[in-house]
């Protein structure tokens, strides 16, 4: 029952934290609000048995990647009259919930279809580190090292991309 | 029947071996050192010394043969065979064709020699003489052919050499412009000829397409075949031969040096077409309704070119538009089924004309280069070999008895009286008059009375042997060549007559001597009329006159050229023009633009999606997924 | 090598062409190189010749399998009639290498792998081997133009390439339908025009299979109204690539219609004969009038070109054998006149740095021979007897009035129209008086004077000696009457023997 | 209770889409599409407990991994545009405008 009512509120402020997210005015808002949308979202993981997840969630993406989109939001030190002025907003967010509600609507559709579970903790390690890794690393090698190229790429790319002096017109 | 000879391909070959020879030195040493114009001069006029050599044994050997069988051939090669049509480069001598060739061999040999004189000195001797033998070899290869598409090889050929010889002096573009008027209008004349060759050959071609096959299968065609068949070939001999409405081209050729107008334009090429309607005299003999066409196209032909060679300024003018008159009284000959008559007018004007022309060339040469009769006069002192030979040709020209035009005419004109077509006969006096009176006007005001010009009266000469002693040979042929058909009447065997008669399909027009002495009386009296008129007019000297009304329009030829200028040069030019940069590229290319148009509308409508902002293609691509998966939602159910 | 001649005049070229554009040769090795590939190309085309016994089937043949699982052979041979053509475009692409100099290797490069593949699409015996080819030798042509071309190249190069583009696909689709329907009758693939000639189609199908195969070849040719692409083409073309295009590739697009159309759709080419020989006179008279309007020299001879073609076109649809042979004959013929035509053109526009016709005149006095061969060349085009140009154009006027009097009569117009144009291009470009730019026009050297000769001395043997070669075209244009007529009708079992391939 | 969290997940989606298509701030724009894959990884993970099958989870970090990438390179683009334009605004790019 506990976990039903957690679940409640996670999915509550998540969806809040979303919310937040799309609808303020100044990135450093919308970053702050996604955070809690992560932080809720690895409850849920937890929830779900998957305690490494869990585990990385908090670390990776609440941790690493925001704490990077913040810190970059704070270096371009944006200032309110460089925010765009959106007035069409309100517009296109009815607009767009008119677009996306057959969309989500689908979704729903194919998730009643689904078969039915519950959620209670499931024992022998699920969600472990170790058997995550056993997994991981012995059925989805490959992957694994083609992702860990792409990051390398990637950061490449980042060193490359934010190195220029000036855009090349 | 006809005996095979092996060497009647030789005589066209000769000539045409003499140009290419000729040619390639030329064009090999023109721009290195030049060879010498003396060695072009024996190479080029040894062929056509050969060539007649070799008419004269055609002559010789033909008339060894019994009357029915003379016909020589001589089969070269087969020259391409496709299916039923089987066409041979062959040759054919018989009496038509050796007169043909005695008489061209004969000029041409003159007249190369002439040349020699005539055009000294001149920066590409070597190439006139090129094209004088080429032209030679292609005239033979006419007159000798044993086919119509032989006969056209030869055709097409003197057109060329006649538009090159015209276009001669090329930096001058009214010569090119009179070259090029020549070669097309002769080529309107040879797409008539195409046609009523392919339209024969439909019709009997394919057992045999040369002559003799033809005149054996000619019964086999019906007679709308037939009357379409002889006016087409007559469209063709219009164009060669000057007849109306396709005779604009000669007054104009005679932008060409003088020995071309002589050889080309009043001896030999222009008489093709008379030599082309005797050759089917077969086919014509069976429509007489076409004879009369040919008869009054060339009788008014006479007519028209008489009047303008009344007014006409330039010498060679005055000389081409009386070949376009002669050639029109050789066509009335021929349509009235006169055939021999008009071949033997062919025969007697190449003498005269030739004569004539190039005793306008030598006066022309002694007045280096002066062409306006208004500025010659007394010449007659200081050239007499010349006028004493002009005189000649004059006369005979004029048809006074008994030069050799006289009877050749005269012989025309009876049958146009004697076959009962008075009216052609009433135009041929007149027209005879009105010869003798502006062959007259030239002779008085060029010979007699004073110098107009006294600087270049002056410097007038008799021009070297070379030209002259041709002048004095055909001044001899012009006397006496009337008489190898001199009628029964003046105790004549009509000779010519008789040797052309196994080669024609003729109707004798048998007519009592009454009528033969009132066309005779006719024409000396129309004769002696122009004379007198003309030697009161200029006689004893006259000034330029101004030409106003009538005359004005008489010297501008009717305005004709002007017409045909208005009614079909500038309409072709002017349509061609339209339609290769206007109607080409935006009416028939049309559809193309039209797609392209439409694809290029299609494009720029579409393009207005393209806004450029990310957001926008976001909302797109939401906005197509929203879609497909309401169609999916109501598919689910 | 001496076994597959035809290979090697197929590939030889090719690959010493891609060679040529990939290794940095200087201009001047590459159009040696160039040269001599050429004349190794004439040589084995002579051996052909001399080889050939001319019974009427494909001689040399070669048969490899290509993509066996859907019946696609590498099949090639002559027959008279691709003989000749094979032959001409032999005997004139050396000259091209003589007279065009200082121009970029990859120049030359092009100019061997068109030939290559113009000598195959000429041999191919498998329509989706002719297919390969025919769009491998545009390929070049559209870079030649592009890169090489004059100051309107790019919308040149556009046109023709969407016009000849569009026709192939039409051509493709059709091929692959022949394909499918074969299948569907024999249960086994094929693409052998031998056995294609054996289908059973539905009087629907086989006219738009037909009219697809038609278009692609009528924009070739071109036959009116699809000519609107060459005027822009041929004048903005370098004249190497403008003397490609009318001399040769024309010409394979008349070889094309007698070689797949009129075996394979014999009915339908009876059906359609009448409107399509009217296309041609049509185009014909249309083309040529145009021409008179023109002031540049290469789209004067461009219209003229589109004419004459217009008269060749005209012959295959008369379906006799006069006309079908003079077409035949007038490829050789018109291919060395036009042909010339357009590179002495060339040499103009080279060496005068002009097109237009106002700026020429009095060429006739400064080069002789110059203006002697061009004379010859056109007199050959106007078809003067005596020269190449008369033999084939008398026997299509000849074949058209046999088929249809009012068509045969418009078709002798040409004889009119033709000498309009050519002659008045012809006054102001080599008579008159010469300008400051003309009156150092150069001579031909003796080189090019070498390289044109035998070409001219072709044109006047084939006006005056022609039954040599009409001996050897008339009997494979016989078999091609007999067989468009339903009399000479191949089975599809002939087919089915052809499609093992003979070890 | 699966369905709830997949129904979650969903919701999160939809709100991704709507940040992207309705927001011309780089940043949330790229926050929504982070969104996005977070919501996506909701449902892997939720997948993954309904089957009790690990893979779901083993995607999920691969996800994760490719998001810090795309995070990394979107953020040097974002800096770079900073610098060009001083601006943070998606519309400031149209160079794609037919």
């Amino acid at each position: 029952m506990l976990s039903q009512w957690l679940f409640y509120a996670f999915a509550t402020v998540s969806v809040l934290g979303a919310l937040g997210l799309i609808l303020s005015r100044h990135p450093m808002n919308g970053a702050l609000w996604f955070v809690v949308t992560l932080v809720s979202l690895a409850g849920l993981y937890s929830l779900l048995s998957a305690s490494l997840l869990f585990a990385l969630q908090l670390i990776v993406y609440a941790g690493a990647i925001m704490s990077l989109i913040i810190f970059i939001i704070m270096f371009l030190n944006i200032q309110p009259a460089d925010i765009p002025d959106e007035k069409g907003k309100w517009a296109y967010l009815l607009g767009g919930c008119l677009a996306v509600i057959p969309i989500g609507l689908l979704l729903l559709k194919i998730v009643s279809s689904l078969p039915e579970g519950d959620v209670d903790i499931v024992g022998n390690g699920f969600g472990q580190v170790k058997s995550v890794g056993l997994v991981l690393f012995r059925d989805w090698l490959l992957p694994f090292e083609i992702v860990s190229i792409l990051l390398l790429v990637a950061l490449v790319g980042a060193v490359v991309l934010a190195g220029k002096k000036e855009m090349t017109q | 029947m006809a005996q095979n000879v092996s060497y009647l391909g030789m005589i066209p070959l000769l000539p045409l071996i003499g140009a290419a020879v000729v040619g390639i030195l030329h064009l090999a040493t023109c721009k290195k050192k030049r060879l010498p114009d003396q060695l072009y001069a024996v190479l080029a006029c040894s062929t056509p010394i050969l060539t007649f050599v070799l008419a004269v044994k055609v002559f010789f050997d033909l008339n060894g043969l019994p009357v029915d069988g003379r016909a020589l051939t001589h089969e070269v090669f087969t020259w391409f065979e496709v299916g039923e049509m089987n066409i041979s480069m062959g040759f054919l001598a018989d009496p038509l064709s050796s007169l043909m060739l005695l008489f061209v061999t004969f000029t041409a040999s003159l007249i190369h020699i002439y040349s020699i004189g005539y055009m000294a000195g001149d920066e590409s001797f070597a190439k006139f003489f090129a094209y004088l033998n080429l032209f030679l070899g292609s005239m033979l290869i006419l007159v000798l052919g044993n086919g119509p598409v032989v006969m056209f090889v030869g055709w097409e050929g003197v057109g060329l050499c006649s538009y090159l010889l015209i276009s001669y002096y090329s930096e001058d573009r009214s010569n090119v412009l009179a070259g090029n008027k020549a070669f097309i209008v002769n080529r309107i004349g040879d797409f008539g000829f195409v046609l009523g060759m392919a339209f024969l050959f439909w019709a009997i071609g394919d057992s045999g397409f040369d002559y003799i096959s033809l005149k054996t299968n000619a019964h086999m065609l019906a007679p709308a075949t037939v009357t379409l068949v002889c006016l087409l070939l007559f469209v063709g001999a219009t164009g060669k031969s000057a007849q109306i409405p396709l005779y604009v081209w000669l007054p104009d050729a005679m932008a060409g040096p003088t020995p071309v107008s002589a050889l080309i334009h009043a001896a030999t090429m222009v008489t093709a077409g008379v030599y082309m309607v005797a050759r089917f005299s077969f086919l014509y003999v069976h429509v007489p309704t076409v004879g009369l066409i040919v008869a009054w196209t060339g009788i008014l032909t006479a007519l028209v070119s008489a009047i303008y060679g009344m007014f006409q300024n330039d010498i060679k003018k005055v000389l081409a538009y009386s070949t376009v008159s002669q050639l029109g009284y050789m066509f009335a000959g021929v349509g009235l089924a006169a055939y021999s008559a008009g071949i033997f007018h062919v025969f007697t004007h190449a003498f005269f004309k030739a004569l004539l022309f190039l005793g306008a060339g030598s006066v022309i040469y002694a007045l280096h280069h002066e062409q306006n009769i208004w500025k010659m006069g007394g010449l007659k002192t200081k050239l007499p070999l010349t006028y004493k030979t002009m005189l000649i040709g004059s006369l005979a020209l004029a048809g006074c008895p008994p030069f050799s035009g006289f009877f050749s005419k005269d012989e025309i004109l009876y049958s146009a009286l004697a076959s009962g077509h008075t009216g052609i006969w009433v135009v041929g006096v007149l027209v005879a008059g009105m010869t003798a009176y502006y062959t007259f006007r030239m002779i008085f005001v060029v010979f007699h009375g004073s110098p107009r010009d006294a600087h270049a009266y002056e410097h007038a000469h008799e021009p070297p042997a070379v030209m002259t002693v041709p002048l004095v040979i055909l001044a001899i042929g012009a006397l006496f060549a009337g008489f190898l058909n001199l009628p029964s009447l003046f105790g004549g065997s009509q000779q010519v007559t008789h040797w052309l008669a196994p080669s024609l399909a003729e109707h004798a027009h048998e007519a009592s001597h009454s009528i033969e002495i009132i066309a005779i009386a006719a024409s000396v009296a129309a004769f002696a009329i122009g004379i007198f008129i003309a030697y009161r007019k200029f006689g004893k000297g006259a000034e330029e006159p101004v030409y106003s009304g009538f005359s004005s329009f008489a010297y501008h030829t009717f305005r004709i050229n002007e017409l045909y200028d208005v009614l079909f040069v500038r309409p072709y030019k002017a349509i061609g023009s339209a339609i290769g940069n206007l109607i080409d590229a935006h009416v028939t290319d049309g559809p193309v633009q039209l797609i392209v148009w439409f694809y290029r509308q299609f494009g720029s409508t579409f393009k207005l999606l393209q806004v450029g902002y990310v957001r926008v293609y976001a909302i797109y691509m939401i906005i197509g997924l929203s879609v497909m998966s309401y169609l999916l939602t109501q598919s689910f159910k | 090598m001496f076994e597959n001649v035809l290979s090697t005049m197929i590939f030889l070229p090719i690959v010493i062409g891609l060679a040529a554009m990939l290794i940095p040769f200087s201009s001047t090795t590459a159009r040696r190189i160039g040269l001599i590939v050429s004349l190794v190309v004439l040589f084995f085309g002579i051996k052909v010749y001399l080889g050939f016994t001319g019974n009427g089937q494909l001689e040399f043949t070669e048969t490899r399998s290509l993509i066996e699982s859907v019946g696609i052979f590498y099949r090639i041979g002559v027959d008279g009639i691709s003989l000749f053509v094979l032959l001409t475009g032999a005997a004139l692409i050396p000259i091209v290498f003589v007279v065009v100099k200082d121009r970029p290797r990859a120049f030359y490069g092009s100019l061997l792998v068109t030939q290559g593949a113009m000598a195959g699409a000429i041999c191919a015996a498998d329509l989706v081997l002719f297919y390969a080819f025919w769009e491998v030798m545009l390929l070049p042509i559209f870079f030649m133009i592009g890169i090489y071309g004059g100051p309107n190249r790019k919308a040149a190069t556009i046109k023709i390439m969407l016009y000849t583009v569009s026709g192939s696909l039409l051509m493709l689709a059709a091929i692959i339908y022949l394909g499918v329907a074969f299948h569907g009758q024999y249960g086994v693939w094929s693409f052998d025009t031998a056995g294609l000639a054996g289908l059973q189609l539905s009087d629907k199908a086989a006219a738009l299979s037909f009219f697809a195969f038609m278009i692609a070849f009528a924009i070739k040719i071109p036959i009116f109204p699809l000519h609107t692409w060459l005027p822009d083409a041929y004048t903005e073309a370098p004249a190497a690539a403008t003397f490609l295009l009318s001399a040769i590739m024309a010409k394979i697009g008349i070889y094309a219609v007698i070689r797949f159309i009129m075996p394979i759709f014999g009915p339908e080419l009876v059906r359609y004969a009448m409107p399509l020989a009217w296309a041609a006179v049509i185009g014909l008279i249309y083309c040529g009038i145009a021409a008179i309007g023109q002031k540049d020299i290469k789209r004067l001879l461009a219209f003229s070109s589109a004419s004459h073609m217009g008269i060749l076109a005209l012959g295959l649809f008369c379906l006799n054998i006069q006309a079908l042979t003079g077409s035949i004959y007038q490829i050789m013929a018109h291919a060395t006149s036009t042909g010339l035509l357009f590179l002495l053109i060339g040499i103009i526009e080279d060496r005068l740095q002009t097109r237009e016709i106002s700026d020429l005149g009095g060429i006739a006095r400064q080069a002789p021979i110059f203006a002697c061969f061009f004379a010859i060349a056109l007199l050959a085009s106007v078809g003067l007897p005596g020269t190449s140009g008369f033999i084939g154009e008398f026997l299509i006027i000849m074949g058209a009035i046999k088929f249809d009097t009012t068509l045969g009569v418009l078709a002798a117009t040409t004889l009119i129209i033709g000498v309009c144009y050519m002659l008045w291009m012809f006054q102001r470009v080599f008579f008159e008086k010469g300008n400051d730019r003309t009156n150092g026009f150069a001579d031909l050297s003796i080189c090019e004077t070498l390289a044109f000769l035998p070409v001219i001395l072709l044109i006047l043997f084939m006006g005056v000696f022609p039954q040599p070669f009409i001996a050897r075209i008339t009997p494979a244009a016989q078999s091609q009457i007999a067989t468009v007529q339903g009399t000479g009708q191949i089975s599809g079992q002939v087919a089915l023997d052809h499609i093992q391939p003979q070890k | 209770m699966i369905h709830d969290y997949l129904s979650l997940s969903i919701l999160l989606f939809c709100l991704g889409i709507l940040g992207v298509i309705s927001r011309r701030n780089v940043f949330t724009v790229f926050m929504s599409v982070e969104l996005m894959l977070n919501a996506a990884n909701l449902a892997f993970i939720a997948l993954a407990r309904l089957h009790e099958n690990m893979d779901g989870h083993v995607l999920a970090m691969l996800v994760m991994a490719v998001a810090a990438a795309e995070a990394a390179l979107a953020l040097a683009v974002v800096i770079l545009l900073h610098k060009h334009t001083g601006k943070v605004d998606t519309n400031v790019f149209s160079l794609l405008k037919g």
